[in-house]
């Protein structure tokens, strides 16, 4: 493969991030790799909010005026934006939320009023991110359920294998993440949701990490649910989106009381608006879910997969190499398919120093258990450094990170002149 | 006075807002509705008449705006009497007029019937009010079609 | 009063929003009277938005690196903004929400799991918004709980005096608005507040309509529990506040679960954090609180409660005088205080014709039953337009709104041609 | 290499994190207590031999960062045959060193221990690693003034 087109493409993109174009206080240049957190914003997607702010803002739903009808109709554009973006069967199969986290909230109160039963059994996986453990415990907590986390290969994968081992006549449902944010491992998704299939159980997919860097049409990979966030995918805060095959969104009882998801409201009783009014009560997001819209459609027609999928692969072989290189470090997860986050340690240091120290360089990596801690115990590290990119790396900022990391060794294994111990 | 408000607010509209026929309930229906929109109130209660394959007779009630009411009015008054093949086409003819990308020619539809239904022509221009002209036929589709409990409801729709 | 300086100060203050010099798509000015369902922006906010999005954006509490750290430091200063805004104790107390709906969502959950009993009893009041029914209707249906709301006077105010028979050994909360968002009438909140401390009941205040137009300090109104959304404070879509009072965070269990809500994960048990953080699941509308304080800095050091207060009462009285000159226009709610909101209908026009007509001149008003269905019950209508003022409107909106209320008396009335009746 | 971060992770704190002392935990301890930090996973276990009114003995174990390793070793090594009425002199002085408006000036702590808490004043500069090294100090407070079985918590603090 011949990276230059890519590479080219890849700088032209990266202007359009204002951001990236800043010096970190060190005066270095700022070297973004925390993207699994969440990713860095393109100039359209901050002018658009601005200008939907600055000329169109009313609130939407309940207007005759013109401002309200204009953010009406933006706002339910921006859902069908995100119908075709996952290949939705209609406009009605997706919710605005705040993020991953509140969409599985959501669906998980939903099956615990409507679905679950005492004793029913859920199957996971033990790379999942916190926001797909917690609000089934919350659920356990009141039903009782039986969470079953699948094992992983020792590649860091979901091993699918155990798959029969786990199934049980009480399984529910399979909620499971798509990519790991810990490990960067793809998990088997088509396995599996052929394996639900053929056992008729539900699947929820947690693509926060996939859908930043592949294309996922739902018709193709036929999940019940799907949960993403839009600050992971180039756009605001505060907006993400449940996509909920029909005909659960009829199933599912409402998630939170308000305005505009009711049809009638008396003291005595209260009718319920249809899928997706019902699941989203009060003002939503308007703002935020018009600019994810925006967010989408410049990763889809100005970036595209295409180039994502390729340039990314380009940077994920460098990037092993380079990483491979340093003494003492450890790569937790190696398995391929994945996506380009690399979870590792390097032997003496602990990764919170690394953190900070790869910081006086310009390097932002995330540091911790990053939402991973039952990964994390599987692993035995209480940590780990994590690497995560965008399309608007670039190598020469690899290279600069196997730099910084060579230094920290050589810091933090120096000699010390003898101190006395006391 | 903005002329486009004048296109909305069409005399046959008016006059039919402000002197709806067909209003009331009948007293022993074969079929009947409600139709709902929450977002502005619009409510639209049907009772129908339907003999064989032909509605006989129909009256509408209910609190509305003057384009819901115009069209209620508007509506029974066309299909009282008419076979329930034609009430279809109607009703999509309607639809179209106020939510197709190109509204239709209504070659197929009776002249008696085009200026009526014309008359509606410039709600798709408020697309707000789109839902408010449509109530009385999602209604009356729900009436003849589906036999559930819960009111329909634009929301629905 | 002598007016001049007021409004000076409101037309220097209008020049700082963007959207209100835009024309109307008629050719006319633009007139926006639908503040109560959302604020404008003004320059400062919008532009804030952006500065955080190009040049500060990364996910928070999780990163050792600069720009984690500094978005870190701004979220938990907006935290701390909020909390010296409302007079709360510590940011402890503050949680970050979408908006009113979901504060109230987020308490009457929590109250679920850990407080209410079967058959306790909520004091509320006729003039309640959806957001302050429906989530209590929610968990009535799993408990159950009963609801009682309080009746209105003539002049359309909650009617306190009923409260003592409300009363029962039952009743557990009272849940209530300071300020209708459909009548504009203030409650008594001081008497009844008084009352709820005599009985050793905790009270929830709706603050949405109130805040926006009124100083509230939470040591001199000691409620347990407010709400209110960022978007009707001048500020963006996604967030709002619920101040939670010392120790109900303590113990109140979370409401949603994930990320940063937890001190340690296993598949076996997991330990919540305390308070705020408890509350807060999820990556959550970083910009948008950051950005919130800005909004409130705006609100009290740029524009200031006093000119408000001032400015507004004018306003009112003008308006009321105005709407009054209106052959056939019913205004419900008469009573003060208030807050600069009011529905009116006139005979023989529908609300939603009217709000049509209405925009054909420019002017944006809200008509329907403003998720007030319950006081629309009560009015006894349908529906009603509403008027509702922001520091930003002028004395001559007020004036032209007049005239293009006489001339839709006069198009709806107008004599029409005899057409043959069919 | 920044001098910035020369200066946090000076010498001593290199060299504390390197060979830790009183690393392990006491077989009987009167007082122990659990620190974890959850947004970076550091924790900290303390056991202590308290006797009338000084501590006698002292250990920790856990799994931390340099800072807080450090952290916990010089605290464990200054604190060690110490009355409590100096150990809290001490909690509160490393508290101000890193947190304070103004730093403290340490005059009325003894020269000798001085150093040892100042090598941590860089850490101010860190907002993030703050945590890091409070974490020994809110430890050990909490062995000898709580009574309770949940751990402390960073998050708590
Ligand atoms: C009194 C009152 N309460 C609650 C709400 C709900 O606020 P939001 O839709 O921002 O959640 C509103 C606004 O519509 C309101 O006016
Ligand atoms: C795999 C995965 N699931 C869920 C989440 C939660 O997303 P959010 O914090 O945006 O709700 C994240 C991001 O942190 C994630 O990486």
């Amino acid at each position: 493969m011949n990276p230059t087109p890519l590479l080219e493409k890849a700088r032209q993109l990266r202007a359009d991030f204002p951001i990236l174009s800043q010096a970190h206080p060190s005066g270095r240049p700022l070297i973004y790799f925390d993207n699994a957190a969440t990713a860095q914003k393109p100039r359209v997607v901050i002018e658009r909010l601005s200008a939907f702010l600055a000329t169109q803002n009313a609130n939407i739903h309940r207007g005759v005026h013109w401002l309200s009808q204009e953010a009406t109709h933006l706002y339910e554009k921006a859902r069908e934006t995100v119908q075709h973006f996952l290949g939705a069967a209609s406009p009605e199969e997706i919710i605005f939320v705040r993020g991953a986290t509140e969409g599985i909230n959501l669906i998980a109160q939903g099956l615990r009023r409507a679905y679950f039963q005492p004793g029913d059994e859920i199957i996971l996986s033990t790379l999942e991110h916190h926001a797909n453990i917690v609000p089934w415990q919350l659920v356990a907590e009141e039903l009782p359920l039986r969470l079953k986390p699948l094992p992983l290969t020792s590649a860091g994968a979901v091993d699918v294998s155990a798959l029969p081992d786990f199934l049980s006549p009480r399984t529910r449902l399979i909620a499971i993440t798509h990519t790991s944010n810990g490990l960067g491992t793809r998990t088997p998704i088509e396995e599996i949701v052929a394996f639900a299939k053929a056992h008729d159980i539900p699947v929820l997919l947690d693509a926060c990490q996939s859908i930043v860097h592949e294309a996922i049409d739902v018709q193709k990979l036929p999940v019940d649910f799907l949960v993403f966030s839009g600050h992971k995918l180039y756009g605001p805060t505060g907006v993400g989106v449940v996509y909920m095959r029909h005909p659960w969104g009829r199933k599912l009882p409402p998630y939170q009381g308000g305005g505009d998801m009711i049809v009638r409201v008396t003291w005595e009783k209260t009718r319920y608006a249809p899928p997706p009014a019902k699941f989203e009560a009060g003002t939503p997001a308007i703002a935020e879910a018009i600019v994810l819209a925006t967010a989408i459609h410049y990763i889809t027609d100005t970036v595209g997969y295409d180039f994502i999928q390729a340039y990314e692969a380009y940077l994920t072989d460098l990037a092993e190499a380079l990483l491979r290189d340093v003494p003492g470090l450890t790569l937790y997860g190696t398995a391929r398919p994945r996506g380009p986050i690399w979870s590792f340690n390097i032997e003496g240091i602990h990764p919170h120093d690394l953190g900070t120290f790869l910081d006086s360089w310009g390097i932002a990596v995330r540091v911790g258990h990053h939402c991973n801690q039952p990964l994390m115990d599987a692993l035995g590290v209480p940590a780990t450094a994590r690497l995560s990119l965008a399309f608007y790396n670039l190598p020469e900022e690899l290279q600069t990170l196997q730099e910084a990391l060579l230094a920290a060794v050589e810091f933090f294994h120096k000699p010390l002149p003898s101190l006395r111990h006391e | 006075m903005s002329s486009e408000l004048e296109s909305l607010y069409q005399e046959i509209i008016l006059e039919h807002s402000r002197y709806p026929r067909n209003y009331g309930r009948l007293p022993q229906p074969t079929h009947h509705a409600e139709g709902y929109n929450p977002l502005c109130g619009d409510q639209v209660h049907l009772t129908l008449q339907v003999d064989g394959e032909a509605i006989r007779d129909i009256r509408f009630e209910g609190q509305s705006c003057a384009i819901c009411k115009a069209s209620a009015s508007v509506m029974t008054s066309l299909v009282k009497g008419l076979p329930l093949s034609e009430v279809e086409q109607l009703y999509e003819a309607f639809h179209a007029l106020l939510t197709a990308e190109e509204p239709p020619t209504f070659s197929h539809i009776a002249p008696k019937y085009q200026d009526y239904l014309l008359a509606f022509g410039a709600v798709r221009n408020y697309p707000m009010r789109v839902k408010c002209a449509t109530l009385p036929w999602h209604t009356l589709h729900a009436a003849l079609h589906e036999s559930h409990h819960e009111p329909v409801s634009t929301e629905n729709l």
